[in-house]
């Protein structure tokens, strides 16, 4: 079938490592970054701005989460809070007249330093108590924002972002923005995807996995659950500086909000816990799905298809967006990504039903 | 009279993963029967299966049947298993670790019509483990490791099991724990006419006290019979007795040798 | 067909706001209705697309350009946040974004927010309005006020204008915050109490408000000294009780009942004919009407833009409609609004309304107070928005 | 210093209405070790469902006697339908399911009965109870009295044996099982008894603050009582509601005017954190056994 | 013995758990190259023993001394990286990786774990993983891993994990190994085996090896000396023979004699 694996051996270490050993993956992958690259020639403004982009940009805030909860098992529950510190910083800074370029680092460094400070609270504790711990921080950095005007920007709560160079080209309109929100993207991914193949990664696992005995092999677990939380919200900063600068071009503090983060949670975990593709899966499928639900049945509605009431058609999506984290846990806890990798043992070991007896 | 029975059993975990395949075997009313095997060959998963506990693990049974008396266990969920008569002391003790011993007696005790008195079960566990009488008010979790092992024993006993399925009750234990659990169970089987299931790596001392064994290697049993047959097997002395003292550990062979269970 | 005019009615059915969207939106499909059934603008027809944002500024942004893309050319999210993250974008886009009641107060300068149209009293102008209502019966001078918010920036908002107006007319004034949702008052009314105010402002919205004027009564505070926004309905008198509430005022935007003409026609050929968008029994509600009234005005503004420019209509057009509206009250309905392309307030006049234990009933008239402190405050928000902040 | 009273008095009171909606959380957590999320939009659905007995006319009393039933039958549902399948998974699965069944109640109870905010008339005076210059609040008196009757039931549910088995599926799904407990059942009846619980939160903040979604924010306070109290402790709820109530009340009463904002959610927060830092199972948490 | 001899040392240890007392004062000496048992009924504190030298549990009396040097107070994994490696009563891989990724993790004391790393690996991560590959290929050959090198380890037989979880205690190249009960629920067959690598790891690498074990044939087989633990005290020490014939060592541990397996 497509993946064929006869005829591929690795005779070197390094081979045997590689990132998508199986030539029919790379062909995938490589496809698919033509589409994204070619997207703006293929589809129409509104989804090029409404939809492609912002998965790009949530793919990226979702793997920035999945790194930190998927490999160093750290639940987080205030990461739009992170989001928030790194949108705030790069807006700040901009408008101080520092380079975008290092805005972003800045957003990305500040947002690290805040982000190192809720993972203090991983070194007491794990389960459910980092879950509240974690929540709230998230209402304390709220509360923060909310009420020092010097950071959300006066009575109004409201920051525009100002006009921006990236390299020397001007981010203005939605072709330059997408193209800075997918640069960062593959970028992430790039990285998330190389963490999980070396020592760092490893490292974040075996915490995850059994932190006495990551200690145990000479692994400090404090140091490793901190580096997690920085580097983690080091990203998850400066996602949220693109997220502002390339998709709202304002910042508020509603944007940042507790629902942020439990949606961030739920793409993690719809996609699939620590998964590359688990991110993109998620954060398209939490993102998207109640967003065509709406239209659909708003276009239903309209055409007298259905008989429903405003009120119970305006509440659907969220009723639907519910059920749907239910079902992924129910149905396939492992998520999308799971569900994605069956389908393709299921081609790698085809015609054959068990890869192991 | 039969009591227990499985045939052709086979279990999947994952969907993917074929751990037993076609175990069939029987254990008669008041026997006690002992389930030998290496490592992974699927000894507690054909105790899961018999009691029912698959399921969190997201295993299945695919294939085959469990009966026990008259009752086609593979209909019911492990609760009703329970109340069918037959219990299982899991691998690794699993007290509840929270509670006292005490209540651990308590959250295991069902009353009803036709039973016994809480009061006078516990008294019954507390005569075969009278250390268990002194810590009972201490949590369970802080308990070492052969304590834990007597009240899960205990605990399973509070069911008023006809059929106690054990797995590997010896684990982690001292000799002299070991000694002390195998004559109890010996006693248990003894005094009640109980049936004893037993899964153990212990063949020299399990093989002692069983009037029967199976043998499972790969999730397919490979050899039964009688206890004292099997000690006479040249391949289950290799494998599972062993010289006792008499090992020379050091002069243990290098390379691999090769099982030819040869009956 | 094609000669549709298309309101994108994309607001908060299921968050923050759901106290007042369903009538609100209720009224405006109501009334687009209406104009339909009676023929359109000379059988040019409105449309409502009507999506819930449920307060997200990412469902709102998604809304808005796929409405954009159906070909809407008004925009309403009932949504502070909503409508402050799309401000640049309609600018940009030239489309008109009303925003009633809500989103930013300093969008009343038309020559900073060309598309942006408050076209009823900001939160400034009420407080004015209110303050204005208690000079007329019994003056400032020397009277202790109590402000009491919800602790977020729509809560904040009239304060600035408030002290001001303290300094100017001598009152005392003093903000007490609750933390939002308000559903937990106590701590806060224990100090209002002991600050004993002449004169309390309630500022919030939902179920707070509600709570604040039980927390009020309960701390001794007599009932006509409560003075709410303009967010205080029906709901909130049965939540309190009728007749506890009796004496409560609130700052009026639109008349509310059915006994307008304008209500009148809509129960006829709308409700009558069974082509309401809900429930009858919110007919005439104090955010039903609200919801009505907004949507006077824009069918008003397009009707002039459809005289001046023709069909078919765009923002632009629409734009030019609405700073042609003069002198426009509805049949009473409203105070009369006059829109030009310096201040699409529409003149910031309201009116006090008084709970009499039955019905919300006037206590004033309709006016505008202190435009000079509020038309401060709006340069001073615009100069800052046009400096990029 | 009758300022300070009455904010602790009003606090104390405050504190023990939160306790009502962190009351559920740990029944549930003490008898299926399930940390549940959707004790607010349970609170929520109950006060929803009490509202629509009394809007067909019937007495407080006898919609909240029909609420309870309904609501018991409620988490007996949630058991069967959606929690029956989690066990043995691991703890960020059940805490997001919880979320997830928060999501869908708040989405489903307002969208078939009417977001708009509904009047749940409990027949509680407005006037405040009078002692010298401290005024108390007559609802949270009796928030307070159905709060510590509630609790004390709970104490005594669980000294009974059956009491002691829940605690033990708490403990350990599987070893349950395998001496004959229904671990279903166990938790089917700790989300019904939570249930019943809901219903007095909901009965009480209902009639405080109207019935709408907002109800279900009221989580955010609980589990600051819960985290405080420790996540599996009946004597925890009590005093974590104390604190939190009165901490609540006392310090933002003295602290907002300085700061100009509302620190109350500040105060929340903190004592979380804190709580967290400093001794992590909360005042009677019990604390996990992990053996080396 | 002198103490320079000595590679592991413990002096008067003791370590409470709130009211139990678990350690009462327990001094033990290694010497270089010994393979050193240590016995007891359960709950005797063997296992907090070897916490306290591998610093989980610290003790708050008593010293620790490794190579000379004090060890008790260092946290954990500032020990590992002094030389000290171990296994588990109950097995504690990291059950989401592979079996080679969890020996790899032994070598993490070698490496250079760093978030850059990660982002440039083609140059800078990639050297570094195939060098140690070369040496995590060494310990699989000697404990004869190579049939489950790709597996996940949460699949395999738990003889195989716990075989596992020494090559990854020896891929980190320690000088002294300690082993809690290594053989606990394995077959005859498979303590044989276990034993074996024990052996080869020790000859091969001159480690030293504490072990902790209720199979007194394995203990008798293989240890130079052992300590027999008591309720937190020592109720013999010596070579193994002898210490395990202490009348009280049978009364408290062994029970009848012959019996044992
Ligand atoms: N939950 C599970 N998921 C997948 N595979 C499993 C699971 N549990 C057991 N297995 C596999 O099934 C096989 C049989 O396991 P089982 O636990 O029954 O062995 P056992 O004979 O009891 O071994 P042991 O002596 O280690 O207890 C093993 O290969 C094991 O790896
Ligand atoms: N973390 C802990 N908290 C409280 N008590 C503990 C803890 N760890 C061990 N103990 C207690 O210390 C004593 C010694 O336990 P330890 O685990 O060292 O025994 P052991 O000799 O290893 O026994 P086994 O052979 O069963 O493994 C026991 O009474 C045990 O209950
Ligand atoms: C639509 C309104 C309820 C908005 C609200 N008053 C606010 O500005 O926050
Ligand atoms: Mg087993
Ligand atoms: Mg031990």
């Amino acid at each position: 079938m497509f993946y064929r694996q006869s005829g591929v051996y690795h005779t070197r270490y390094a081979a045997d490592r590689a990132l998508w050993p199986i030539p029919a993956d790379r062909w995938q992958v490589l496809a698919l970054a033509a589409l994204a690259l070619a997207a703006p020639l293929l589809v129409s403004s509104l989804y090029l701005g409404s939809y492609l982009m912002p998965w790009m940009i949530w793919t990226a805030a979702a793997l920035s989460l999945s790194l930190l909860m998927g490999l160093a098992g750290q639940l987080h529950f205030g990461f739009a809070a992170v989001m928030a510190m790194g949108a705030y910083t790069s807006v700040h800074l901009v408008r101080a007249g520092v380079p975008f370029e290092l805005a972003l680092l800045g957003a990305g460094l500040f947002a690290a330093v805040i982000g190192t400070v809720f993972g203090a609270a991983a070194l007491r504790v794990k389960g459910l108590y980092l879950v509240m711990a974690t929540l709230a921080m998230q209402y304390l950095v709220d509360w923060v924002i909310v009420n020092v005007p010097a950071i959300s920007g006066g009575a109004q709560a409201t920051l525009r972002t100002p006009q921006v160079r990236f390299l020397g080209l001007p981010i203005q309109d939605l072709t330059s923005r997408y193209y800075l929100a997918l640069g960062w993207t593959l970028l992430v991914t790039l990285f998330f995807l190389n963490v999980k193949r070396t020592s760092f990664g490893r490292a974040l696992i075996a915490i995850r996995d059994k932190d006495f005995a990551a200690a145990v092999i000479g692994v400090d677990p404090f140091r490793y659950k901190l580096l997690a939380f920085m580097t983690s919200s080091f990203l998850g900063g400066v996602t949220g500086a693109v997220l502002a600068f390339c998709y709202y071009r304002a910042v508020t503090p509603e944007q940042f909000s507790f629902n942020v983060s439990i949606q961030l949670v739920a793409m993690v975990l719809v996609g699939g816990l620590g998964s590359a593709v688990g991110g993109y899966l998620g954060a398209g499928f939490v993102l998207i799905v109640p967003i065509v639900l709406t239209n659909l049945i708003a276009t239903l509605g309209a055409s007298q298809w259905i008989d429903i009431s405003q009120n119970m058609m305006a509440h659907l999506p969220l009723i639907f967006y519910g059920a749907m984290i239910i079902g992924f846990l129910l149905w396939e806890p492992l998520g999308l990504a799971k569900i994605y990798d069956n389908t393709r043992k299921y081609f790698l070991v085809w015609p054959f039903r068990h890869s192991r007896s | 009279m039969p009591g227990l029975v499985l045939s052709n059993v086979e279990v999947i975990y994952d969907k993917v993963f074929l751990a037993i395949k076609g175990v069939s075997l029987e254990v008669g009313e008041g026997e006690m029967v002992a389930l030998l095997g290496s490592n992974g060959a699927g000894k507690s998963t054909t105790l899961k299966a018999i009691s029912g506990l698959l399921g969190p693990e997201r295993g299945q049974v695919t294939r085959g049947d469990i009966r026990f008396g008259d009752t086609d266990l593979l209909a019911l969920g492990a609760p009703a298993r329970v109340a069918a008569g037959l219990v299982h002391v899991l691998e690794g003790r699993r007290v509840f670790g929270h509670l006292t011993p005490d209540e651990n007696l308590v959250a295991a005790y069902r009353a009803g019509s036709g039973r016994r008195s809480f009061d006078e079960l516990r008294e019954e566990v507390y005569d075969y483990f009278p250390r268990l009488r002194e810590r009972g008010r201490s949590k369970a979790g802080y308990l070492s490791g052969g304590e834990q092992q007597m009240l899960a024993i205990g605990r399973a006993l509070m069911t008023e099991p006809r059929l106690i399925m054990l797995d590997e009750p010896s684990l982690g234990l001292s000799p002299l724990l070991v000694q002390e659990i195998f004559g109890i169970i010996n006693k248990i089987n003894e005094s009640h006419k109980l049936t004893v299931l037993l899964v153990e790596q212990n063949a020299a001392a399990t093989l002692e006290i069983v009037d029967r064994a199976y043998l499972i290697e790969n999730g397919q049993i490979v050899m039964s019979g009688e206890a004292a047959t099997l000690k006479e097997n040249p391949d289950v002395q290799e494998f599972y007795l062993g010289g006792g003292e008499h090992t020379d550990y050091r002069a243990v062979k290098h390379y691999s040798r090769r099982k030819r269970w040869l009956a | 067909q094609d000669d549709t005019i298309k309101f994108a009615l994309l607001q908060d059915f299921t968050a923050v706001y759901t106290f007042v969207t369903g009538e609100y939106n209720q009224g405006q499909q109501d009334y687009l209705t209406l104009i339909n059934e009676e023929g359109g603008l000379d059988g040019t027809m409105f449309e409502a697309i009507v999506r819930d944002t449920g307060n997200q500024p990412q469902r709102g942004i998604e809304a808005y350009n796929r409405s954009r893309e159906e070909g809407a050319i008004l925009f309403d999210f009932l949504s502070t946040p909503v409508s402050r993250a799309l401000v640049d974008q309609v600018i940009q886009d030239e489309v008109v974004l009303i925003t009633a009641l809500h989103g930013r107060g300093d969008a009343s300068d038309g020559t900073t927010f060309p598309y942006v149209f408050p076209m009823m009293a900001t939160y400034w102008s009420q407080a004015t309005v209110l303050a204005q209502y208690i000079e007329d019966n019994g003056g400032l001078e020397g009277k202790k006020i109590a402000i009491v918010h919800i602790d977020s920036p729509f809560g904040r908002e009239p304060i600035p204008v408030l002290e001001e107006l303290a300094s100017e007319k001598n009152f005392e004034l003093r903000a007490f915050p609750y933390a939002s949702p308000g559903n937990e008052q106590s701590a806060t009314w224990s100090e209002v109490r002991r600050y004993r105010p002449d004169a309390v402002f309630i500022w919030g919205a939902g179920g707070g408000q509600s709570v604040s004027v039980r927390e009020a009564i309960r701390n001794g505070i007599a009932p006509d000294s409560i003075h709410s926004v303009v967010w205080l309905a029906e709901t909130d008198v049965a939540n309190v009780g009728a007749d506890v509430m009796t004496g409560v005022k609130r700052f009026e935007a639109v008349a509310t009942g059915s006994d307008s003409p304008i209500i009148q026609r809509i129960q006829e050929k709308v409700i009558d004919a069974g082509k309401g968008a809900g429930d009858s029994a919110n007919v005439g509600t104090t955010y039903y009407n609200i919801g009505v009234a907004t949507m006077a005005v824009s069918v008003e503004a397009a009707r002039l833009a459809l005289e001046a420019h023709g069909a078919p209509l765009d923002g632009p057009k629409l734009k030019a409609g609405f700073e042609m509206i003069s002198d426009f009250d509805a049949d009473g309905f409203m105070p009369p609004v006059t829109i030009t392309e310096s201040d699409h307030q529409g003149g910031g006049s309201g009116r006090v309304g008084q709970w009499d234990g039955n019905a919300w009933v006037p206590v004033g008239d309709w006016g505008a107070a202190f435009q000079e402190i509020v038309r401060k405050e709006i340069e001073a928000g615009a100069a800052d928005y046009r400096e990029g902040k | 210093m009758a300022y300070f009273l009455e904010l602790l008095l009003n606090g104390a009171l405050t504190g023990l209405m939160y306790s009502l909606v962190a009351l559920g959380f740990v029944l549930i957590y003490k008898s299926a070790g399930v940390p549940n999320l959707a004790q607010g939009a349970l609170v929520m659905t109950a006060a929803y469902v009490v509202w629509i007995f009394t809007s067909y006319g019937l007495p407080l009393w006898l919609a909240v006697l029909l609420g309870a039933v309904a609501m018991f039958a409620l988490g007996l549902l949630v058991e069967r339908f959606l929690l029956r399948r989690m066990v043995g998974q691991p703890v960020i699965m059940v805490v997001m399911l919880t979320l997830g069944i928060e999501i869908l109640l708040r989405g489903l109870v307002p969208g078939i009965l009417g977001a708009a905010p509904k009047p749940l008339n409990a027949g509680i005076g407005l006037s405040p109870v009078i002692i010298g210059d401290v005024f108390l609040n007559r609802a949270y008196i009796v928030g307070g009295v159905v709060a510590l009757l509630l609790i004390g039931a709970s104490l005594l549910f669980f000294r009974t044996r059956l009491g002691t088995k829940m605690r033990a599926v708490s403990d350990d799904h599987l070893a349950s099982w395998a001496v004959g407990l229904s671990v279903e059942r166990a938790i089917g009846l700790s989300w019904g008894i939570a249930g019943i619980a809901a219903v007095g939160a909901g009965t009480l903040w209902g009639a405080v603050q109207g019935v709408d979604w907002t109800l279900s924010a009221l989580l955010f306070p609980a589990i600051a009582v819960v985290i405080l109290g420790g996540v599996d402790s009946i004597a925890g709820v009590l005093l974590g509601g104390l604190l939190v109530g009165i901490l609540g009340s006392v310090v933002p009463g003295y602290l907002d005017s300085y700061v100009g904002g509302s620190t109350r959610d500040v105060v929340t927060s903190l004592i979380i954190l804190l709580t967290i830092m400093i001794r992590p199972y909360g005042i009677f948490g019990r604390e996990d056994i992990e053996r080396i | 013995m002198s103490a320079s001899e000595n590679v592991l040392q413990c002096e008067n240890v003791s370590r409470w758990f709130g009211g139990i007392h678990a350690l009462k004062g327990v001094s033990v000496s290694v010497a270089q190259g010994q393979i050193y048992g240590l016995v007891g009924p359960n709950g005797s504190g063997k296992t907090t023993l070897v916490n306290c030298i591998t610093g989980f549990y610290p003790p708050q009396e008593g010293r620790i001394l490794f190579e000379g040097r004090q060890i008790n107070g260092m946290k954990p994994y500032r020990i590992a990286a002094g030389g000290i490696a171990r296994t588990f009563q109950n097995v504690a891989l990291f059950r989401g990786m592979s079996v080679l990724d969890n020996i790899l993790m032994g070598r993490h004391n070698f490496m250079h774990p760093n978030p850059l790393a990660s982002l440039f690996y083609p140059w800078w991560a990639r050297r570094e993983e195939i060098q140690h590959r070369e040496k995590v290929e060494e310990v699989i050959d000697l404990l004869q891993l190579e049939s489950v090198r790709d597996e996940h380890v949460d699949v395999i037989p738990l003889g195989l994990q716990k075989r596992v979880e020494l090559a990854r205690a020896l891929s980190a190249e320690p000088r002294m190994l300690v082993l809690d009960e290594p053989m606990a629920g394995m077959n005859q067959e498979e303590k044989e085996y276990m034993v074996r690598f024990i052996l080869d790891a020790q000859e091969s690498l001159g480690l030293t090896v504490l072990i902790i074990e209720h199979h007194m044939d394995v203990i008798t087989a293989i240890c130079d000396r052992t300590l027999v633990l008591n309720d937190g005290m020592a109720l013999a020490e010596g070579p193994p023979k002898e210490a395990i014939a202490d009348p009280a060592v049978v009364a408290a541990y062994i029970g009848r004699t012959g019996d044992a397996a």
